[in-house]
Parts: structure tokens; sequence; C-alpha cells
């Protein structure tokens, strides 16, 4: 038996700062619990790959979280200086697995314009199909799997499923399903199969339906939007200074897509396309912004395919590719946001200095303002609709 | 209360009695467990689902599984209350077990015909929580202890809407006994017209949806599942437990399920009963009736569940205080009126 | 079986529960000693409805029960109280009455 | 009755081991599921002495609610999860001596004035015959525990709010 | 897309005498400068000038790497130039810091660079103006060592934290290409008496 | 058509999906055949092969190993020089480490390495992954004939 002077046992220790931070925090009023430590990750289903979140708890209200990453870390801007313009394209096809023909084309082009060359139209109709095709298999998955982070199993499945066709396209035309490593400096490294324009379409058509599926079973069903709307606001001037890009800051009201509005790039000046936004900022408005431009995207594939003129696919290039010295930013419309390249160049066959700019790290460093106040199911909600990559984050 | 017309020794009547129960229980996680997890959740999912154990569309899958966890070494965390977290899975189990003792399957098949048969039903499935409690509490995993939380915390603000909609149906049969309420569905008449009995799905249809809800709350199942929500808590209280003892959870879920929806076919749907089969007729075809409805009420229960993202804890615990507790007692009092006037 | 063999073991169970209530500091605990009390006073009343064939027995043993779980959920909304300020759950250290 | 009194014997050695358990165990929880063991096995009794409801009721509301409401007061309030010292005062010898006195004057008491009466039973107390108690002749202590959930209700709400 | 040279006059002006160079990287506008006003910039970029959106912060080192391991006819790692030479805007020493910012509204964007002292690694940070170069700050203080005053807290981002050194300085080496022997070391044996038998191995 | 509360809208997508049937493959039963230009696996023509090093040098991995020597061969007119020949004795790729970017295939200017969409060889062994010469060759069989290009492709445009 102890002395009743005895301090109470550790397990009730409780940091006051926390506390206080927590009296922020606090929206409405409820039991008091000591806080707890959560870890979520480095493996956990709802991080859908290594990304470690540390979660301090007030019962089921978080008060702070520290996102950790690095366990993919890959080095690739070290290891591009090691490496031959050709041979750079196979390494950055693994930063957002997702979209990889999309992670290309951002680098060639960067390359293309210190050499001072220009892809043949054929091949930029190309590029723009294949990497509006990768668009939409990325957010394919994204339409499931959102649904599949609140709880909702079976659309993940549909997402898994009509994606698949896309897939098959992209590796019909590259030969990779994932890593499809198709652009070359100047062009392609060859031009489509034969039929494969027809299938295209053909899958555009399963691709809308597949989006009015998502509409009617996620967007419409009212769990899914109790559990989404005014969850995770980012605010667009917020977002912004962050460096949020993409549909993210599109459904923060930002009316900001560099396919229309930055550097001319690939066909899409020759398309006519709408860019959608959405006032709200809440994870609801990610979706629904992702499910329009999945629409749009295939309507933009079709497009293209109308207009895909005839012609060479590869513009003249020296059999060894030496890149002039100079500097080059290349950004474009990923799917996950803003994608660039700044490529440094000292006439080498290899780059000198590659800063990959990928758009989940911005995306995700924004998560530590997100997450404070939230409670545990949400935490998972925002993370599925920031929607990134772990391999986009670490690279 | 023998089963057959043949005089059977009492003991004897026992042990077939206990046999039956611990049979149904593995047995109905079983067929549930494949008919709606492996196959129709599948087919919804454009898939086949397993196909190959067994030969004939995998039905073998789920039994080679069971044997696969028996195989399985037993883990116990270091940090766990080895005492409670060996006891919490066979807690959650048993609590299955005995709602299906009075449970009937035909006019004599039946363990025990309680006078207070569905009160029995639904304080015995409430045992289920403490085992839900001490499994997220002896884990000594915070995933786990946040699971058995949301557990408790659900479980209970559900039991009171399913007990809710289950007084409709007490009013409208006169008593808490199974086999009353069954008679009572099969004798009855609607307007006159008895051509098939008075299932008090009709009459009772808004406490047939409370109870369906509650149960899919009482079941964890999506779109209640936040305690086991696997892409936040991992699986839960759950999370800890391998080999056997995950098995017993399993079995404890689906034989739950079972369970649940054999009470809404007998309080709903008229249990074993077919109008006008009566006897020894209906002792045979009972069961058989009894397992149709089951799966019809279970088909859909599982159907929800494979469709409905899940909502958040506070928002469950707002639907049940503020929606169903009160459309429950409305109803409750509706029927009551019904009852008194007529 | 006897009327007795209920009261002696309601005893013990009173005694027991008067024991908890004495002995222990943690308020949750001193707060289940109370419901074997309570407990025991229930089987008592039950035991003597038996055996006097009546249902008052029964019926006040019902509200013994109500009248427990409303305890136990003020008891533990004091004690969750007591915790917030005192940061423990110790009766024995709640010798003031300050927030 | 053998069986019955056999029944009693095997369930009061439970309940008896139970309930020291809950005032004698170092770890909160294991206080509380020992509780649980103590409670169903009054439930039990309760079913020897033919009352089923109660019974029922007894599991309900005891285990499945109360039982329930400790373990999550402890959950909450994060007791530690191991043993630990100190749950106990330092009264120990005194109360064990009060409580052995009390226990051996009840029961003298209870030797004393019942030990000739026995419990005959013939069939399960019908459920209707206490609901016509409760509401016939026990209406108004039936609204009075109604208004007093009520006020508990509130009162444990405006207890554990933090404002 | 406003135009760059109304963009570049736009820019210089506002920042005075802040600005040491300026230049242009095929399209963009580089403008470099002084490292003392590397903070007042950002501030100068977001308030001013309107550049509401970070894109990133980076480093870089201008000097050549050293060549360690790598063999005469290599042409899987390419050789850089030995001597060191800067970029458009021109640069003090071996290190630099550059950021793009750009716009949302005016659909324009242009990358900032300073100096950073080899000796001294010192920068001011920008997480005071823009909150999103929190992560982008240690990334580069781990990758270079560049010390980034006024940040909240300079832990590791990707790398362990007890890992040593900073992997994209040039000295820093890339051991998967050392440790394992380039392919064309196992060459084709020589023919007897050809001319050519020096140098030549066998197997790796 | 009228707007159905999203609940049963839900329902009734996951219920016609169920009644329409699966789309999966049940794989090791029946398989899908890839595109004709799928890069499965590698196979090496041998007789092309001069073990001139261009695939080995140009592999980011470096995951290819050659090795190889150098013989004297009667010379094709009389009275000729006699010429050298180089000999292959080790073609090894390793699909462990092989990122499948395609490179190798693309540089070899004799036209000895081949992309074929076959897929079947994962292994319970990481070092069997190493692929030598002979299994290589062997997947030469598998190698699809060029399929014929979209219209408005550049004609004769081959590999």
């Amino acid at each position: 038996m102890s002395t009743t002077e005895q301090p109470m046992t550790p397990g009730f220790e409780v940091d006051p700062a926390a506390f206080r931070h927590l009296a922020d925090a606090q929206v409405n009023v409820e039991l008091d619990t000591g806080d707890m430590i959560l870890n979520m990750g480095p493996q956990h289903p709802a991080t859908h790959g290594t990304l470690r979140l540390v979660v301090r708890l007030d019962g089921e209200r978080v008060i702070a979280a520290d996102p950790v990453i690095g366990y993919m870390h890959r080095g690739y801007e070290k290891l591009t200086e090691f490496r031959t313009y050709p041979q750079v394209t196979t390494l950055i096809n693994r930063i957002d697995w997702l979209s990889s023909f999309a992670n290309e084309v951002p680098f060639v082009h960067a390359a293309e314009q210190l050499m001072e060359i220009e892809a043949p139209p054929r091949a930029q109709y190309i590029r723009t199909a294949l990497t509006e095709l990768s668009r939409i298999a990325t957010f394919l998955l994204f339409l499931g799997e959102m649904g599949l982070q609140v709880g909702a199993l079976t659309p993940a499945f549909y997402g898994f499923r009509d994606r698949e066709h896309v897939l098959n396209l992209i590796e019909a035309a590259t030969g990779g399903r994932f890593h499809p490593n198709f652009n070359r400096i100047g062009g392609l490294k060859d031009d489509l199969p034969w039929g494969w324009i027809a299938e295209t379409r053909n899958t555009m058509k399963i691709v809308l339906d597949a989006c009015d599926v998502f509409e009617d079973l996620v967007v419409g069903n009212e769990i899914f939007q109790a559990r989404t709307r005014s969850i995770g606001i980012i605010p667009g001037e917020l977002g912004a200074s962050y460096g949020v890009s993409g549909s993210n800051l599109r459904a923060s009201g930002v009316d900001w897509d560099l396919r229309r509005d930055g550097a001319p790039y690939l066909a899409y000046p020759d398309l006519d396309f709408q860019v959608f936004t959405h006032p709200d900022g809440d994870s609801f408005s990610r979706y629904w912004v992702r499910l329009q431009e999945t629409r749009e995207s295939a309507r933009m594939v079709l497009q293209l395919l109308d207009g895909m003129p005839a012609g060479p696919i590869m513009a003249k290039v020296p059999r060894i590719i030496k890149v002039p010295e100079g500097e080059a930013w290349v950004e474009t419309e990923n799917p996950l946001g803003q994608m660039g390249y700044y490529v440094v160049s000292k006439g080498a066959t290899g780059p000198f200095r590659v800063k990959i700019r990928s758009a989940s790290f911005s995306n995700v460093s924004i998560l530590p303002w997100m997450l404070r106040g939230v409670y545990v199911p949400d935490v998972v909600t925002i993370l599925a609709s920031l929607y990134f990559i772990l391999g986009d984050i670490d690279r | 209360m023998n089963a057959l017309a043949v005089e059977i020794p009492w003991g004897v009547l026992l042990a077939i009695k206990a046999v039956v129960i611990l049979a149904v229980v593995p047995l109905g996680a079983l067929v549930l467990g494949y008919t709606f997890l492996l196959k129709m959740m599948s087919h919804m999912q454009s898939r086949l689902g397993p196909m190959d154990p067994g030969g004939f569309h995998g039905w073998f899958q789920l039994i080679g599984d069971g044997i696969k966890f028996l195989q399985k070494e037993d883990i116990v965390p270091d940090e766990a209350d080895r005492r409670v977290f060996a006891l919490a899975p066979t807690v959650v189990v048993i609590s299955t077990f005995l709602i299906f003792v009075v449970i009937p399957a035909g006019p004599r098949l039946q363990v025990a015909n309680l006078d207070v048969g569905v009160f029995y039903a639904l304080a015995v499935s409430s045992l289920s929580v403490i085992g839900v409690l001490m499994a997220g509490w002896a884990s000594a995993n915070k995933f786990a202890l946040i699971g058995a939380l949301r557990a408790a915390a659900q479980l209970i603000a559900y039991e009171l809407p399913l007990l809710l909609a289950v007084v409709g149906v007490v009013i409208q049969a006169g008593t808490m006994s199974l086999q009353g309420i069954v008679s009572a569905q099969q004798d009855g008449a609607i307007f006159g017209w008895s051509g098939i009995g008075n299932p008090f799905i009709l009459t009772q249809f808004v406490g047939f949806l409370l109870f369906l809800i509650a149960a899919q709350a009482e079941l964890t199942q999506t779109p209640f599942d936040m305690p086991v929500a696997e892409s936040e808590l991992v699986a839960g209280y759950m999370v800890e437990y391998t080999g056997f003892r995950f098995l017993f959870f399993f079995i404890g879920e689906f034989g739950t399920a079972t369970a649940f929806a054999a009470l809404a076919a007998t309080l709903f749907l008229g249990g074993w009963s077919i109008p006008g089969v009566h006897g020894t007729a209906a002792d045979l075809l009972g069961p058989l009736v009894l397992v149709l409805k089951l799966m019809a009420v279970a088909f859909l229960m599982f159907w929800v569940r494979f469709t409905y993202p899940r909502l958040r804890e506070d928002q469950l615990q707002a639907l049940a205080w503020k929606v169903l507790i009160p459309i429950a007692l409305v109803n409750v009092i509706i029927t009551a009126i019904i009852k008194v006037a007529i | 079986m006897l009327l007795n063999q209920f009261l002696i073991l309601a005893a013990i169970l009173f005694g027991i529960g008067m024991y908890g209530v004495l002995v222990r500091r943690n308020g949750v605990l001193v707060l289940m000693s109370v419901e074997l009390m309570l407990n025991a006073v229930n089987l008592n009343l039950i035991a003597f409805s038996a055996r006097l064939q009546e249902t008052s027995g029964q019926v006040f043993s019902l509200f013994v029960i109500t009248i427990a779980a409303a305890e136990v959920g003020v008891g533990l909304a004091i004690i969750l109280l007591l915790y917030r300020n005192f940061r423990s759950p110790d009766l024995d250290e709640v010798h003031q009455m300050k927030g | 009755m053998v069986a019955q009194n056999v029944a009693f014997g095997i369930l009061a050695l439970a309940m008896v081991l139970a309930a020291i358990g809950v005032v004698r165990t170092q770890n909160v929880v294991h206080a509380a599921l020992y509780l649980v063991v103590v409670l169903a096995g009054a439930a039990a009794q309760y079913i020897l002495l033919a009352a089923e409801f109660v019974a029922w009721v007894q599991v309900l509301i005891y285990i499945g609610a109360v039982v329930i409401l400790f373990l999550f007061g402890i959950m909450l309030t994060r007791a530690p999860m191991g043993d630990l010292e100190g749950l106990n005062n330092r009264q120990g010898l005194p109360a064990v001596v009060a409580t052995l006195a009390l226990i051996g004057t009840l029961t003298a008491l209870l030797v004393d004035a019942f030990s000739d009466q026995e419990i005959v039973l013939d069939a399960p107390t019908p459920t209707a015959d206490i609901a016509t108690q409760v509401f016939k002749v026990y209406v108004v202590p039936f609204e009075a525990v109604s208004i007093l959930l009520l006020a508990a209700l509130v009162g444990a709400i405006v207890l554990a709010r933090r404002d | 897309m406003a135009d760059l040279a109304t963009l570049t006059s736009r820019i210089t002006d506002a920042l005075g005498d802040a600005v040491l160079d300026a230049g242009e990287a095929r399209g963009t506008l580089v403008v470099r400068v002084r490292p003392d006003a590397w903070r007042s910039t950002a501030e100068t970029a977001r308030r001013t000038l309107g550049f509401d959106y970070l894109s990133f912060i980076a480093g870089i080192d201008w000097m050549p790497a050293p060549v360690v391991g790598l063999v005469e006819g290599d042409t899987s790692t390419p050789a850089q130039p030995s001597d060191m030479t800067f970029g458009v805007a021109g640069s003090a020493g071996r290190f630099q810091v550059f950021a793009h910012v750009q716009s949302t509204t005016q659909h324009a964007g242009v990358t900032f660079r300073t100096d950073v002292d080899e000796a001294d690694p010192r920068v001011e940070s920008w997480v005071s103006v823009y909150p999103g170069a929190d992560w982008h700050e240690r990334e580069c203080w781990e990758m270079y060592g560049f010390v980034f005053e006024g940040h909240p807290s300079l832990r590791h981002l990707y790398l362990p934290s007890e890992f040593e050194g900073h992997p994209l300085r040039k000295d820093f080496p890339l051991l998967a290409r050392e440790v394992k022997p380039w392919p064309g070391l196992t060459d084709v044996e020589p023919m007897p008496g050809g001319d050519d038998e020096a140098g030549e191995e066998g197997a790796a | 058509m009228a707007k159905l509360p999203g609940l049963i809208g839900g329902l009734g997508i996951t219920f016609k999906t169920m009644l329409k049937g699966a789309v999966t493959v049940q794989y090791p039963h029946e398989k899908e055949a890839p595109p004709t230009r799928a890069r499965g696996v590698i196979a090496l023509s041998e007789e092309n092969c001069t073990s001139c090093m261009l695939c080995s040098r140009s592999c980011p991995d470096w995951c290819i190993y050659i090795e190889g020597h150098k013989e004297q061969r009667p010379p094709k007119r009389e009275g000729g020089r006699p010429r050298s020949v180089n000999i292959l004795d080790r073609f090894d790729i390793d699909y462990a480490l092989c990122m499948y970017c395609g490179i190798c295939v693309e540089v070899c200017p004799f036209d000895a390495l081949f992309w074929s969409p076959e897929f079947e060889y994962s292994e319970p062994n990481i070092a069997s992954l190493l692929h030598n010469k002979e299994r290589l060759g062997a997947w030469f069989a598998t190698v699809p004939a060029p399929e014929p290009l979209e219209v408005g492709a550049e004609s004769g445009k081959k590999k």
C-alpha cells in the first residue's frame, strides 16, 4: 500500500502544452481524456504506401499531426546526374507510377527545348492522348479508392476494373503497362499499332459510363457526402502558398490549369476543353473536380483521335544525344498537379542537375495544417482526397 | 418439447440440442460467409471470387481458411493481458451461441421456448460487447483500444433502437415468446384474408427497417463498421488476433449475422411458418423455410454492407439518438394505439 | 432449496461489497463494490419473492437495477470530473472541494 | 431439487470467489470482468428462483450496460494497463475485521430466523404478472424511477461536460 | 502569359537594388538576388508582385563532380566538363539556392536565385512568407547542408536522422555506381598476338 | 430520369453489376494474351550478337553481363587475311535488376535483342532470375512479328 502523497502514476501524465493547444482546436465539448500518440504507418492501409503519420490524439480528435516521409526515397535527383538522357526517362517513369507517361513528358520537353528541336505534330498528338489516358487511369483509381477509404469496398473494384481498359490501351501502344518509357527526345519510340484508335474510342465510352457509375454510387451517396463535405478544407490562397496544385487547388476555387494557362505544350492549344473548379475546397469538392476532369479527359482523347495528323513521329535527332549547355524549366499539368523539371545541362550526354518538382510533395506538405482538429476517420478521408503517390512525394 | 414424435430421453435430447446449437453457429457463419462475403460480394464487384478450392465455385475456400487458421501460430503480444486476451474471442462466440437457443425452426424444433424469448435474445447479444472491450483492452494496442471503445459506444447506442424496433412486434403479437410471435404471424390475417398469414413486415415495416439498421450496427457492418474500419484502424479490436482466436471472431461475426438474420426472419417474416402448414409437416419444412427467409434478410444486410461507405463515429451516434430512437418510439406509440383501438 | 442459502450468499456478497467500499481508493472500484452490495439486496428480494410466491419482490428488484444503472451513470460522471480536476481517479486525494 | 442445489452451490462459489476478486484484484479492468461473473451468477440465481424476466433484465442492464460503462470509464481515464499498486488504502485489516463481523452477524441472524423456510417452485413467473404489478400496483414508483433516470441522465451529462 | 521583357522590368523595378543579375532560361525568367535580400525578395514577390504560388525551393552545386572510379569509354555515365561554369544568371561561388514562384492569376512565373557561401552556408528562410517552403527547405538542408535561418525545425525529411553527409553535393559519391564494376570491363579477350593485350581483364 | 436518393441508386448499381457477371479471368486456367508490343522478356538471337557491349553499356542498371573472346577464322576468300571473330561466352540478363526500359533492344545495332510478350518466368529464388544466353535464346521463338501501324503512320518504319 502506498501513501496518499504519491504522485499520480505515469500513465496519467499529460503534457499541459498539448492541452493548451487542444483548447484552440476544440470545437465542441466532450469528455476529457488523456491524449495519446498514434503512429499511422509506415505500413498502414490508409497511407497507401509508406507514409508515416505521427498523430497526437485527444480521444478521437487530432491535435497535431506530423507526416514522416522518406521511406521510399530513391534519390532520383542524384541518380539523374549519373545517367544519360535516354536513361533518365526510365527513372522518372517511376516517380508517379500511376501516370508514368505524364512524368516523361516534361523532362523530354525540357531536353527538347535545350536542344532546340521539336517533336512532329503527330508525336505531339500521341503524347497528349497518352498523357490524358494516364490521367484517366490515375483518376479512375482515385475515384474508386476514395470510396474504399471512407468504407465502401465496391467502388475500388470498379475503379480497378475500368482502369484496366485504359492500361490495356497504354500497354498496346507503348509496351509497358505502368512504365511506358515511350517518349524519346524528339518524338516517340514507335507509332501507334493498328486498330488502336478504334479501341480507344470504345474505351472512352466505357470511361464515361464509369464516371456515371461513380456519380451515382459515390458522389450521390448521402453517407459519402456526410463524410466528405466540409472535411479538410483548403483555402485557395493558403493552398497556393503551400504549393498545392492540380485538382486539389482547383477544388479550392483557384482557376489555374497549366494545360490552359501555362506555357503552351503538347497539343493542348489545339484542344477545346473546360477547366473545372469548385468553390468549397473540401474533400468532396476534390472528388467532384477529379470526376469532372476524368470526363473532360475522355472527351479530350476523343478530340485528339479525331484530329490526329499523319506524318512522322520522330524529329531529326543525333544518334548520341548531347544536350547543349543551358537551363530549362518545364512544368506540366500532371494528374496529381504541377510536375516540373528544372534541367541544368553542361553539354554532356547526361544532365548536370535535375530538380524534380513533383506534385504530391507539395500537396502533402499542407497535411500538418489540415489535420489539426479533425477526427481520426477524417484523417483517412483527407489523405485519400488529397490523392498522393508515395513515389511522387519521396522521389 | 421433444423434436420428434418418438419419446427421447431427457439427457439425449439435451445432448442433441447442444450439438445442434454448437453446429449451427459455425455452419451459419460458413454459409453466410461463403454465399455473401465470397460470392455475392465478388459478383457485385465484377469478379468471381474463389473458384478453385473444392472444385465447384470454391466452396471449400472458407473451410480451408478455417483449417489454415487452426494451424497458425497463436501469437499473443508481449504487453497483452494474456488471460483476458485469450478469453475475449470466446465471450464473443458464446454470446452468439446463446442467441440460437430461442430461435425456433419449427413448431417443436426449438431448444428452449422461453416466455421472454425476444428479450432474452437481445440481452445475450449484448454480451458480445464485453468480449469486444476485453479484446481491445487486452491487446495493448492503441488501434485496438480505439476500435473497442468505438464498438462499445456504438453497440450500446444501437441496442436501444433494436429493442424498440422489436417492441412493436411484441405489442402486435402480444407475447415475447418467439414461438408465439411466429404463430401470431402464421395464423393472423390481413383484413380478414388469411392467405399468407400476417407477416409483421407488412404492419411493422418501419420496425423492420429499424431492426435491420440497428442489427447492421450491432454487427459492426458497413455503414456502421467504424470499430473495425480497416482503412484507419486496420481491424480495430481484432488487430492483434491471429490463428484460431481470429477464427473465433470471424465465426462470431458471421454467426451473429446469421442469428440476427434469423431473428429478423422470425420477427418480421413469420420464421419457419408457411400459412396453412401445421404439425409434423411444419417441423420438417420449417428449418428450410427459416433458412430461406434468413438468407433473404441476410442478402439485404450484406447488399448494404458491400455498397455503402461508413458513417463517422459521431454521425452514427447522432443517427441512433436523433433519428432512429425517436422514429422507433413513435412507431411503438402508434402500434400501441392501434392495438388498443382494435 | 432453502431460503437461507440465498440469504447467506447475499450476506456474504454484501459483506464483500462493504469491504471493497472501505478498502478501495479508486473511485471506479468503489462504485463496483457498491454494485456488489446492490446485487446482494436484489438477491434477497428475489429469494423472498420466490418464497412468498409474490411478484412484488421482482418488481422492486427491477427498480433497484434501474436505480443502480442511474447511480453508475452519475457516479462515473463524477469520477470523470474528479479525474479531470485532480488528474487521478483516487478518492483519497479528494480532500479538498476546489475545482 | 438436487440438480438445483448443485447448480446453486457451483454458482454461489463462483460468485463469492469473483466478488473477492472484485475487491482484491490490483487491476481495474480485471475487477470489472470479475464483476461480470458475479452479475452473471446472480442472473443465473434468479433463474433458479424462477424470476426469468429479472434475470434477463440483469443481463441486459447490468452486463450489457453498467459494466460496459465501467469499462468505458476505466479506458477513458486510461487506467494503466498493467497491475498497479495503491488501489487500496491502509484500512485493510480493520475492514477485514468489520466485514467478517458483519457477515457473521447476518448469518447468525438468518440461521436463527429463516432456517426452516423452504422455497418451492412450480413454474417460472409469467412476465405478464410482473407487468401487471408494475403498471397497476407500482405505477407511481415506476414513474418516479423514470423521473429519477431522466434526472440521472441530465446530471451525468451536466457533470461530464467540459465547459 | 505576360511577355518576358515586361515581366523582367516589373520584377527588377519592384526588387530594386536587390537584383544582381537576370537571365532567361528557355522562356523562364531567372533573377539572381543578393543573399541578404532573399527573404525580402519573397515578400515582394508574394505581396507586391502577386506570385502567390510556391513551386519549389532547391539547391545547386556548380562544382563539377570529381571523376572517381569512372572508366575511359564509359558511355553509361555521362562525363561532365571539369571546369566550373555557372548558370544563366551567374554565381559568386559553388552553391546557390533557387526557387520558383508563380502566379495563379497572372499565369506567370519566375525563378529566383541567390548565392550561398561555401564556408558558411546560410540562407534566409522563406517559411514566414510561403508556408510551403517548410519541406523544401528541410530537403535542401539535408541534401546540401544549407542552413535556413528562421526555419522552425530543420529536421531530416527523407534520410534517417543519423545520416551523415549531404548527398546532392557533387563530392558525395554515388556508391551504387562505384561498387559495381562497369560492364565494359568484361571485354573481349585479346587475340593471341593481338595489339591490345594489355589492360584487359577477365570476368567480373 | 428522376433523381433517386443516392443510397438506393447505389444499391441498384451493385445489384446490376452482380447480374452482369465477372470481368476477371481465372488466371492459371485461362490467360489473357498481352499485346504484341508488351515488354515481357528480352529474347536473344545469339548468332546476331557480336558481343559489342553496346547494350550492356547503355543499360541504366548495368544488369547485362557479357563475356566473349576473339577467335581467328580462316579467310573468306582464298589468300585473304584471317578474320578475327568475336565469340560470345556469356550473355546474362539479371531480371531481378532489369527495369524493362528496352534501351538495350533499341541500341542493338545487329538485331540481336527482341522483346517477347511472355511473362511467366517468375522464380522462387532471386538468383534464378539471371537468365543465361541459352534461356534468353529460348525466348526467341516467342517473339511476335512486327504488327501493322495505325493509319497516318509513316510507312516502312520498323523497329
